[in-house]
């Protein structure tokens, strides 16, 4: 019985909380979300020489060979510096999807660059229908004589702009009722890639249509019946633990400022009712990050309990991130509600990481039925 | 109890219904009601808007006649008010004007004030902003610390406002100043009217989380104010604003803004489909929803109670003072309930060309949090709440 | 437009109050509490000669005529006196039924001498199942020679001890899919009446049966089609009042104490955490008390708005009642929690009030279906 | 991470458990973990039953083996507190002695006091009881006002007590009493050992809005008390609570309880049928259910995290300060979803024969408040959290 962090995974914490106040603070994160791409290459080549994109990569393939708690510690330290860049979507979902059900060949040709930092892969899973399940899909991968061709658009695809490749959802098998996931180079003819503009600065999105795209059999992923639901629950954990540091680092900034803030001639941070909001945003926090830490240490470990624990935490984080999220601002009082303060670049974060990979009630409902009841 | 208007009031609805449907104007100046950058172009039609709604006799409905206003009763006001919400009247750019210079200017004014401002703020003439919040004073505004120093005939001001709307256009600016700093705070303020264009004044703009300007930083370095720019006497400049800032709190307590926002809402749930049906048919949408309707409802016909009350002649009590608590968070909670709603839609920014009901709730989701700072936060409204509703001992 | 109180209302009210304060403050609603009856007989009379028991009996049988609002106004001074016996059921509801429903032979025979305070009526609804759709009912008149035979059991009939007559709800019709109402004399052969424990004292409540119980054509109450829902109808004003009374004594005793008792040197009221849990009551409780008087008076006046505004009231002001019982004990601390403080009757009747003719999750979801969406 | 447990520590869990199963008494004790009324023929099969579990070696699990404790690492601490909540064992009638006097004199007391007490806690020879809480100092303790004057070789004690559970029953009380009433609040309380027959001692029942006995309020009338009981030096008591204060909080925080709860809540909601199907098939009552939960397994794993500390020998931080606001709010809202399941059979008794559940909820829906509020209610625990976790400035 341990429920902590090992040594190693209290370092990467340290020195990726470290780094990105170095590397990332505010001021960088602003800069970053004010360019049209949405991320900064300087950071992620450093991010890359730090071996951030492999963290989850088996050795074999140039990665670190670590799990998704190991990855959800990162990840965590992300989303209390809201580090804007496709670093989510592409190393803990788009390498777990590669890893977990990619042949040989396509891990090679694009697991190995992303692991790298050369390449980054982007999900394109939601359609305009904005539907989770199989069926909500009407891209569908028709068979042809060399493998398989797509047709369908895909929304809300993160950072498809700078993808080098997408793992892309679609309808399979007879009567297309299989989610089968493709692998495709983002410069495969037929793929087009139309921008969004996102209301969270710190992330980018895209329509992505795929018109008439060839997928060799080679590109489609393999593995276990569920390897979409299993890929969806890597989305939910990464954005869980983003949530819990954007959580974190929203109730740090309102506690510093109700320290050094007056009225009526005393520091804010005196009042009760700051008190108490500061005090509830923990009460909610602490217990919130642990389900959070279970939830990515059961996707590897505990596969009967994975999928129920992740819907907890999918739905407890996000819930807990817009809670204190909009406390905060409060707590702020008119300076949280102007551009220059920092703190909206997390609220608007927040609002977003409860959308990505199901909104809460969707996971309630789903640990209702995994529970039986 | 009667909820019946009279027929007469029926016909006045009708009358300002007719009127607002044949004059609104064509620009895209309708539904603009939330602080925005306005272009000198806008600024110019807006003002336009007014003087053709004073013409018509739709302004300053709680005015006396004799300083141009129409004295109407509160039951026509309230209807005047509603017609304007509902058909998405152009918002009025003199509104500060009207509704918190103006009456304090009848109340407190002497009569060469009044006869100078009141006529330019119904003609658009002047547009007025509100110096209030400092930098150091945003909850505890009585802190305040810009100083006015009397020289000869002339006020001397110097500090700095902020959450100023409208400075970046306004003419005149009605102020608190510190005017005797050794007096205990409420004791040493005065209220004095400032214009605008007077050396010394630097106007910066702040811009809001939404992108957006519309607040401002007003710094005064050495501005000559003239002593008959005095509102009320010396030193009691407190006790004039707060009849303003009552003005403010009823401004804010209008209802029919929240009634089209749930309008709106229940109107994307309908047309929002998920997992194969309107999201207006999924059972915990539907309690989400009706728990908010039921809440606006409810603020609905406590404002006709208040109204009641106002015709009455008879204080509102206890009631009033929950106006801007209760109304502020339900309207944000309304912008919160659309934004999930939305699903993955509520990614996309106002200005996405596939955003839901043409974007507008992610910049209402965002502004109505500002409402529920500005002027107050949540946290400032219940303590006067407490204190002065039910009495509990001051904390400090 | 006026949205406001008659000056008879406003008597009506301040009237009440005084007389509550008198005859019935919290020392005497312990005691009736703690009686095995659960009423005064000395109140009941006092109160029939007020007249309150005829308030809305129409004057040709005796009572004053007036309307559901003037009984909510009534209702809730009752409320926040927590003022225990079978007044709200009788002579809100049996009452409303009575002279809603009933022929010229059943009002003079019980609606005359309830409203002169010499019966009282009692409602037989729910049955175990707990439901109150009629389909829910397993209680059936079955048609006879003489008029039906009612054979069932009711569960949860206020009063029912002391009742004088049951308005007893029972399908009818072919196939039994209709709610018939019929007025059983409690006298009746085949009656029989098991008490209950109630958690809250101040009510009484019981299991009644009804065994080949005869019932004459005349004492089926006739009217409208919705009769039924007409009487559930009046039964959540009368509830929703009575909530609305309720969180204003808790309010008023929770703020009381707090201008009173000390903690580190201060009245608790000083205390931030006091102010804004008692300015959250208020800002629950006055627009709820609005919406009570707009459902109440929509009841009489405005029948097409009438349901939805009922189920609203229903709903809200037994929201706002439960919220605020359960702040105004945590105000109190420790003593809040004692038998000896009263406030723990409101407590409960707080939660009693909820349950009864619908819980506000029901009410919630038919304003859902009665608003379109 | 590693949710496993070792073999060794899986056998332990049997070996409790089994051990458990075939000692738990056949008598109507099982499940009296609340406080109640206790008669004497309870209380004696009480003493009976801590007496059998320290012959087995499972009490005072985490007192050191020279004093009779057991010495247990925390994994095997908190496997037998599972064990006995899960096999709803009767509860410990010397618990306060043993979680709460036990570690304090462990810690505090000189040799003479741990030689005469301590084995008497572990016999059940003799009961203890708190004397904090006074009328005056609920949420504010160390303004207590018992004064102990010091004459001779005594204390003599004037005061009272209130909120003492057990007091009726109790041998003795461990005491706050106040020694220097001229020192700053804190810094004039000493922490003395009360014997329960003193002459001067009245105990009087106090009783809940449950109906039940179990709290008491104890008058003090020139009690002497022998020098020798005081623990730590004089007026340094304050300091000698807080460790055991720090007990307290840990007795709180066990999440298996409110596991207990929730499983039960499933099972309610699964056999309470509404509109014609189970209430565990309702759309709404489901997302309830769902959120309960999560919330019930992620106060789970903050626990197993501050267990993980604890085996470390790490503080646990600022995660451990949460423990008695998050546990005890849980409770009482699973118990509030409960009785709105129950619809009108929440109207019941507890003892009523109809009532679901065997009348479990409507008692523990007003016992899980009286737990919010007891022994610091949220207010104060949000003051704690926000004044020493996060370290914002004092209000007072």
């Amino acid at each position: 019985m341990d429920f902590g962090l090992t040594e190693e995974q209290e370092q990467l914490r340290e020195s990726a909380r470290h780094f990105l106040a170095g590397e990332c603070p505010a001021a960088k994160m602003r800069e970053i979300a004010a360019d049209a791409a949405g991320f900064s290459p300087e950071l992620e080549r450093k991010i890359a020489q730090l071996g951030w994109p492999g963290l989850i990569v088996p050795e074999q393939f140039g990665g670190a060979g670590l799990g998704m708690l190991d990855m959800a510690v990162l990840l965590e330290e992300c989303g209390y510096a809201a580090m804007p860049g496709p670093f989510l979507f592409s190393a803990a979902i788009a390498a777990y999807a590669l890893a977990a059900g990619g042949g040989e060949e396509l891990k090679t040709r694009w697991l190995r660059p992303l692991a790298a930092g050369a390449a980054a892969g982007a999900l394109a899973m939601v359609e305009a229908n904005d539907g989770l399940a199989p069926s909500d899909f009407a891209t569908a991968a028709r068979t042809a004589p060399s493998g398989a061709v797509i047709n369908g658009v895909k929304m809300f695809v993160p950072y498809a702009q700078s993808a080098s490749f997408f793992v892309v959802a679609a309808r399979t098998g007879a009567g297309g009722r299989e989610a089968g996931l493709f692998v495709v180079p983002a410069d495969a003819p037929g793929v087009k890639v139309r921008p969004l503009k996102a209301l969270d600065l710190t992330r980018r999105f895209a329509i992505v249509e795929f018109d008439g795209v060839l997928a060799p059999p080679e590109s489609q992923l393999q593995g276990a019946a569920d390897l979409y639901e299993r890929v969806l629950g890597a989305g939910a954990i990464a954005i869980a633990a983003d949530s819990i540091g954007g959580a974190q680092r929203v109730l740090d900034m309102a506690v510093e400022y109700a320290k050094v803030r007056e009225q009526f001639g005393k520091p804010i941070g005196s009042f009760q009712a700051i008190k108490h909001a500061a005090a509830e945003i923990v009460a909610d926090l602490e217990p919130a990050r642990a389900l959070t830490w279970y939830a990515a240490y059961a996707f590897d470990a505990l596969p009967r309990e994975a999928a129920r624990a992740v819907a907890m935490a999918k739905a407890r984080a996000c819930d807990v991130y817009s809670r204190a999220a909009d406390k905060a601002v409060l707590m702020h009082g008119g300076i949280g509600f102007t551009w220059d303060h920092d703190i909206h670049f997390w609220f608007k974060r927040s609002r977003m990481n409860e959308s990505l990979f199901g909104a809460p009630p969707f996971h309630r409902e789903r640990v209702a039925a995994l529970g039986g009841y | 109890m009667d909820l019946n208007y009279t027929p007469d009031e029926e016909a006045f609805r009708r009358q300002v219904r007719n009127w607002l449907d044949e004059n609104i104007p064509d620009s895209g100046l309708r539904g603009v009601d939330r602080n925005a950058d306005r272009d000198k172009s806008t600024l110019e039609k807006m003002k336009a808007w007014q003087r053709r709604v004073h013409q018509a006799g739709y302004l300053a409905l709680s005015w006396p006649k004799a300083y141009g206003g129409q004295a109407m009763d509160p039951v026509r006001q309230s209807i005047a008010n509603e017609e304007m919400v509902r058909t998405r009247a152009p918002a009025l750019i003199g509104a500060m004007g009207i509704s918190m210079v103006g009456p304090t200017l009848i109340a407190w004014g002497d009569d060469e004030q009044k006869a100078r401002y009141l006529p330019k703020i119904l003609a658009a003439e002047e547009i007025w902003c509100q110096g209030y919040s400092e930098p150091g004073s945003g909850s505890d505004l009585a802190s305040l610390r810009t100083r006015a120093e009397i020289e000869g005939d002339e006020f001397v001001v110097n500090g700095q406002k902020v959450w100023t709307s409208n400075a970046h256009f306004a003419d005149m600016m009605f102020c608190l100043v510190r005017t005797d700093p050794d007096a205990p705070k409420h004791r040493g303020i005065s209220y004095i009217l400032i214009d605008m264009k007077s050396p010394g004044i630097t106007v910066k703009p702040l811009v809001q989380m939404t992108g957006d300007r519309g607040f401002n930083e007003v710094f005064f370095d050495n501005v000559h104010v003239p002593r008959r720019n005095l509102v009320g006497k010396l030193n009691e400049g407190w006790m004039v604003a707060n009849a303003t800032l009552f003005h403010e709190r009823n401004m804010l307590g209008s209802t029919t803004t929240t009634q089209m926002l749930f309008n709106r809402l229940k109107a994307l749930a309908a047309g929002t489909m998920r997992s194969g049906r309107p999201l207006s048919e999924d059972p915990v949408f539907r309690q989400r929803l009706a728990d908010l309707e039921i809440r606006v409802e409810a603020m609905k016909y406590h404002m006709l109670r208040q109204l009641t009350d106002s015709i009455r002649g008879r204080n509102p009590g206890l009631g009033a003072w929950v106006n801007k608590l209760v109304g502020t968070e339900l309207n944000h909670d309304l912008a919160t309930a659309a934004m999930e709603a939305m699903g993955d839609y509520a990614l996309l920014a106002r200005d996405d060309g596939h955003a839901l009901d043409r974007g507008f709730w992610p910049y209402e989701w965002m502004f109505t949090l500002g409402l529920v700072i500005g002027g107050g936060t949540s946290h400032i409204q219940k303590n006067i709440i407490a204190e002065r509703g039910l009495k509990l001992p001051k904390s400090r």
